[in-house]
């Protein structure tokens, strides 16, 4: 029953998908309500990450966990923002006060998070990417040709910028080839899905 | 140096962000909860101005139809079993609507699998040598072809590795050294650009060194 | 068991399906199929046809076996290697959760790794990123160590859970490597940009460096600093060969039937299109 | 707790930053061709006819802002120059705030006015949903906007006028950072015919050249390069716009011939037996 009734839903909702697109009239009736209904499923699918995380640091404080301080700022940066939308700038999704905190508090931080990942090229370059073996020369061989294209000059190639053919032609190719491999493997996972075997989202028992 | 307070703030996240690089300390511990908390405020903000109201409240409050009523009243029901985890023994009821949001994912991603990447590509590969005129276009046209073809068949994982499929797995081999070498050089230029980007922030709009 | 389940499937599909399609009766849209879209209704029967034709060969109970793969063959005299220079192996499960089947492709593969350890007595380290995969991880290497008869060698404190947060798992799996100067790193699972410091740190430590991952803005990096590396697909299949995952088996063998139907679509499709017979052509939408 | 920052790559880091401060304040100019997807994005913008609507679709998150804003930027700059309706559109969580601004400015800069002009459509919850909803009726899958501060429906708009579905829109434009351009191609593109280009990060771009090559896609960005090489293309014609991508990319010349020195010490260093491996026969 738990796992019987999720299984045979996901079935039903592969079929009428693909029913759907191969006829207008089933498409008309059930394409916008649909379609409604998963924005609303992914707007509630939201509550419980939100609720756990709210739970989990709550927990943290109430149990004078080490990290409580920390749990705190997390909180309390959570209802600052909450009380900025909804508070100050009453009516609207982006208002002042919290463009603001987007602007100055949370872009920031998440730019800085991606932003030593340039660092970490250039010091594993330094140390690492040594063309040991065929395949690590070829990579590189390939790599220097588009970095040099890319930004420092433009490199005469079979018919036109050397990168550019390198870009159009084998590694077009090689990404084409992974683009029908990684087809083949969608339809056998709805295949999968479609005979009731795939148990990713319904979980064991 | 700059005079905003919002420059000035968003400067010292960011270096409090940095500081992991030299080691794990608490300034750097207070800017990724911040980070945490301010997230999860927008997500929740988001939700509720831009789909709940206008979706929701809007679909049941004053709806359409009577029809459309019925539809937006039936998945905000069944919207809801999502919560269901957080009452004991029936935390099984949130599958409901994940199977069928997976099975919608999965009808489209089937229907799409073919329509718009098996045939498209397929297409493109068919039709290479057709505008090919002069050695180099066929060159380029059959090393288009070749490459797929290896690529294709380098990922076989069942099938015993004949003579045939080795030859034809080292030819994949050379072509996809030379596509993860793609990769590898235009990862460089992504990569590269983020740290560009904050250093002008703090050299240019924070200490005005860089002319902006 | 997957004949109840999936007709199951079948069968509710259909009763969800019947009153729908009978109320869609008075749509105003007026033809039931739509031309033009033949084709692919027919591509969706055949390679998805070819995708079943491998899941029930497979649960038919036909054994099928993965093809060899140097990083799977490699694993053996890399933990050689650890026993002769002493020095441990460490083996980092990726950087996701228990959903990703990167990582359970990568938990399947510390099962090999760990057997072949509790065999020949090599130390096997194993940091971990996710509560549940150390949980998992724990039982996996526990569980070799009890088959090769060496439970008391089996040491819980060498599989531990770092943390949660992204940055400070790489410190620490970092900090492991320059510590423990492991004579083999295994890098197998989910990795992200990150990651591209184990292959650097476990370079420098001068080990060697067996990863695996299906992420392909990681794989430029693994590959150009490790010794072997398996690439996308090879992870799955490698870690499914181990665990003798059916499903999983049967689907690479549906998948690889549907490689030779694609293989000959493109063959037969030039030879016609150089013999200015279009048929190909017209059938991909051309 | 564990340190990244030993010794060696404390100084790595430093040549780093000093490498790209001399990049960013002598701005080294550098001649670059530009890259054939830019113009072929240019030509697919400039091919609309006037009053004709594009989407602008700004789908990523602030970690790719540095790279992708300077796109988006560019292509509002474009398409308002040129005097077309533009809808505006976000599908990422963490970005909708950042796209607003965006549109906001550069049509008060181009002086277009809200709801007449262009409009901000905003978010929808599910980008598969949304794109096949889009397919049969946007105003159903954006049902309210805000327009100058207020909430008002979208039908009513005057810019929204004779825009009823994916068909009624001459051109979709995406600025990515991740693999979810694949989303437009299955249910835009292939669906409905939309016409497509994509702005993309250099993370990413790789995997959309079989596209351009199949004209499933008809213009694409190649990261910092191609944003710099749209924004000439654009200049020459509109004045007006920044050379945010443009100021990078001196930098990228210095940055990339640094990494290109230290791969070839690495491999010298190699080569003097630093550590030997063992020889692989190849997989």
């Amino acid at each position: 029953m738990r796992t019987r009734i999720p299984l045979a839903l996901a079935a039903g909702m592969v079929v009428l998908m693909v029913l759907a697109f191969f006829s207008p009239k089933l498409k008309a009736t059930y394409e916008s309500p649909i379609n409604n209904g998963l924005f609303i499923f992914m707007a509630f699918a939201v509550v419980p990450a939100i609720v756990s995380l709210i739970r989990l640091h709550v927990a943290r404080i109430r149990r004078k966990h080490p990290d409580s301080i920390y749990s705190g700022i997390a909180l309390s940066a959570l209802f600052a923002t909450l009380f900025c939308g909804l508070i100050i700038d009453k009516h609207a999704f982006n208002g002042p006060s919290f463009r603001w905190i987007v602007t100055f508090i949370f872009e920031p931080l998440q730019q800085a998070v991606f932003a030593f990942l340039a660092f970490f090229i250039v010091s594993a370059a330094y140390r690492a990417f040594r063309a040991r073996t065929l395949e690590a020369t070829l990579l590189l061989f390939a790599a220097v040709i588009v970095m040099i294209g890319n930004a420092i000059l433009p490199l005469p190639g079979p018919s036109g910028p050397a990168e550019l053919w390198l870009l159009t032609v084998p590694s077009m190719a090689v990404q084409r080839g992974i683009i029908l491999g990684v087809a083949l493997g969608i339809i056998a996972q709805s295949v999968r899905i479609l005979l009731g075997l795939e148990r990713g989202f319904v979980g064991r028992g | 140096m700059s005079t905003s307070i919002g420059v000035w703030v968003a400067a010292l996240l960011t270096l409090a962000m940095f500081s992991f690089l030299y080691r794990e300390n608490p300034v750097y511990r207070v800017a990724e909860h911040i980070l945490v908390g301010v997230a999860s405020g927008y997500t929740v903000l988001l939700m509720y101005y831009r789909v709940f109201i206008p979706v929701v409240w809007n679909g049941i409050a004053h709806p359409k139809g009577v029809e459309s009523f019925f539809w937006t009243f039936l998945f905000t029901v069944l919207a809801l079993l999502f919560l269901a985890p957080f009452v004991p023994r029936i935390g099984w009821l949130a599958r409901i609507p994940a199977a069928i949001a997976v099975g919608y994912a999965a009808g489209q991603e089937l229907i799409a699998a073919v329509q718009a990447r098996l045939f498209p590509q397929l297409l493109d590969t068919v039709t290479a040598f057709d505008g090919a005129s002069g050695a180099p276009a066929v060159i380029d046209a059959l090393l288009i072809v070749v490459g797929t073809l290896s690529v294709v068949f380098y990922f076989t994982m069942t099938f015993r590795r004949t003579p045939v499929l080795n030859g034809v797995a080292r030819v994949g081999v050379v072509f996809l050294m030379i596509g993860f070498g793609a990769v590898f050089g235009n990862m460089v230029i992504s990569r590269f650009t983020l740290l560009i980007g904050r250093i002008e922030f703090l050299f240019g709009d924070w200490i005005h060194l860089i002319p902006s | 068991m997957i004949r109840r389940t999936s007709l199951g499937g079948l069968i509710a599909a259909l009763l969800v399906l019947l009153p729908l399609a009978v109320q869609a009766q008075e749509a105003s849209v007026t033809t039931w199929i739509v031309e033009g879209e033949a084709w692919v209704f027919i591509g969706i029967l055949v390679m998805g046809g070819l995708a079943a034709v491998g899941i029930f060969y497979a649960k038919a109970g036909h054994t099928i076996s993965a093809r060899a793969m140097p990083a799977v063959e490699a694993a053996e005299d890399g933990i050689g290697r650890a026993v002769e220079m002493g020095r441990p192996v460490v083996f980092v499960p990726g950087v996701q959760g228990i959903t990703k089947a990167g990582t359970i492709a990568g938990l399947s593969i510390l099962r090999l790794v760990a057997e072949k350890c509790a065999e020949v007595g090599a130390r096997l380290i194993v940091p971990c990123r996710d509560t549940i995969v150390t949980s998992i991880a724990r039982e996996t290497v526990e569980d070799a160590y009890k088959q090769a008869g060496r439970h008391e060698e089996y040491r819980s404190e060498d599989v531990f859970f770092i943390s949660r947060r992204q940055l400070a798992y790489t410190a620490g799996v970092n900090g492991v490597l320059e510590r423990e100067h492991p004579a083999t790193v295994f890098l197998q699972g989910e990795f992200s940009a990150e990651s591209l410091i184990f292959g650097e740190t476990g370079n420098r430590a001068g080990a060697m460096l067996i990863a695996g991952t299906d992420k392909e803005t990681q794989l430029p990096f693994f590959i150009t600093t490790c010794d072997h590396t398996l690439i996308g697909e090879e992870l799955y299949a490698a870690g499914a060969a181990i665990s003798k995952d059916v499903l999983t088996l049967g689907s690479l063998r549906g998948v690889d039937l549907a490689r030779l139907v694609v293989g000959a679509i493109i063959v037969l499709g030039i030879v016609l299109e150089i013999a200015r017979l279009g048929w190909i052509r017209t059938m991909l939408g051309g | 707790m564990e340190r990244l920052l030993n010794i060696d790559r404390q100084w790595i880091f430093l040549v780093v930053v000093v490498v790209m401060l001399v990049g960013a304040i002598a701005q080294p100019l550098i001649p670059m061709p530009i890259s054939s997807e830019s113009r072929q994005l240019y030509d697919v913008v400039g091919a609309v006819p006037e009053r004709g609507a594009v989407i602008v679709a700004m789908d990523y998150g602030p970690a790719s802002k540095d790279e992708l804003d300077a796109m988006s930027v560019a292509v509002l700059h474009h398409a308002f120059a040129r005097n077309l309706r533009v809808l505006g559109i976000c599908f990422d969580q963490q970005g909708v705030s950042n796209a607003e601004r965006l549109i906001m400015d550069v049509a008060a800069d181009s002086n277009r006015r809200d709801g007449d002009d262009f409009v901000f459509l905003g978010f929808q919850s599910d980008m598969t949903a949304a794109i096949l909803g889009m397919g049969t009726s946007i105003k159903d899958v954006f049902p309210e906007v805000m327009v100058d501060g207020e909430s008002r429906t979208t039908a009513e708009l005057p810019v929204m006028r004779g825009l009823e579905k994916l068909e009624d829109i001459a051109l979709s434009v995406q600025m990515t950072g991740s693999k979810d351009y694949e989303k437009w191609i299955n249910y835009g593109n292939a669906r409905t015919g939309l016409t497509l280009a994509t702005g993309a990060t250099g993370a990413i771009v790789t995997g959309l050249y079989p596209y351009l090559s199949s004209g499933q896609v008809s213009g694409l960005l190649r990261s910092t390069r191609g944003a710099a090489d749209y924004e000439r293309l654009v200049l020459d014609a509109h004045p007006g716009l920044e050379r945010s991508a443009g100021r990078k990319m001196s930098v990228q010349f210095l940055a990339h011939i640094m990494l290109l020195v230290f791969i070839a010490l690495a491999n010298v260093g190699g080569l003097l037996g630093r550590r030997t491996a063992a020889e692989d026969d190849p997989a």
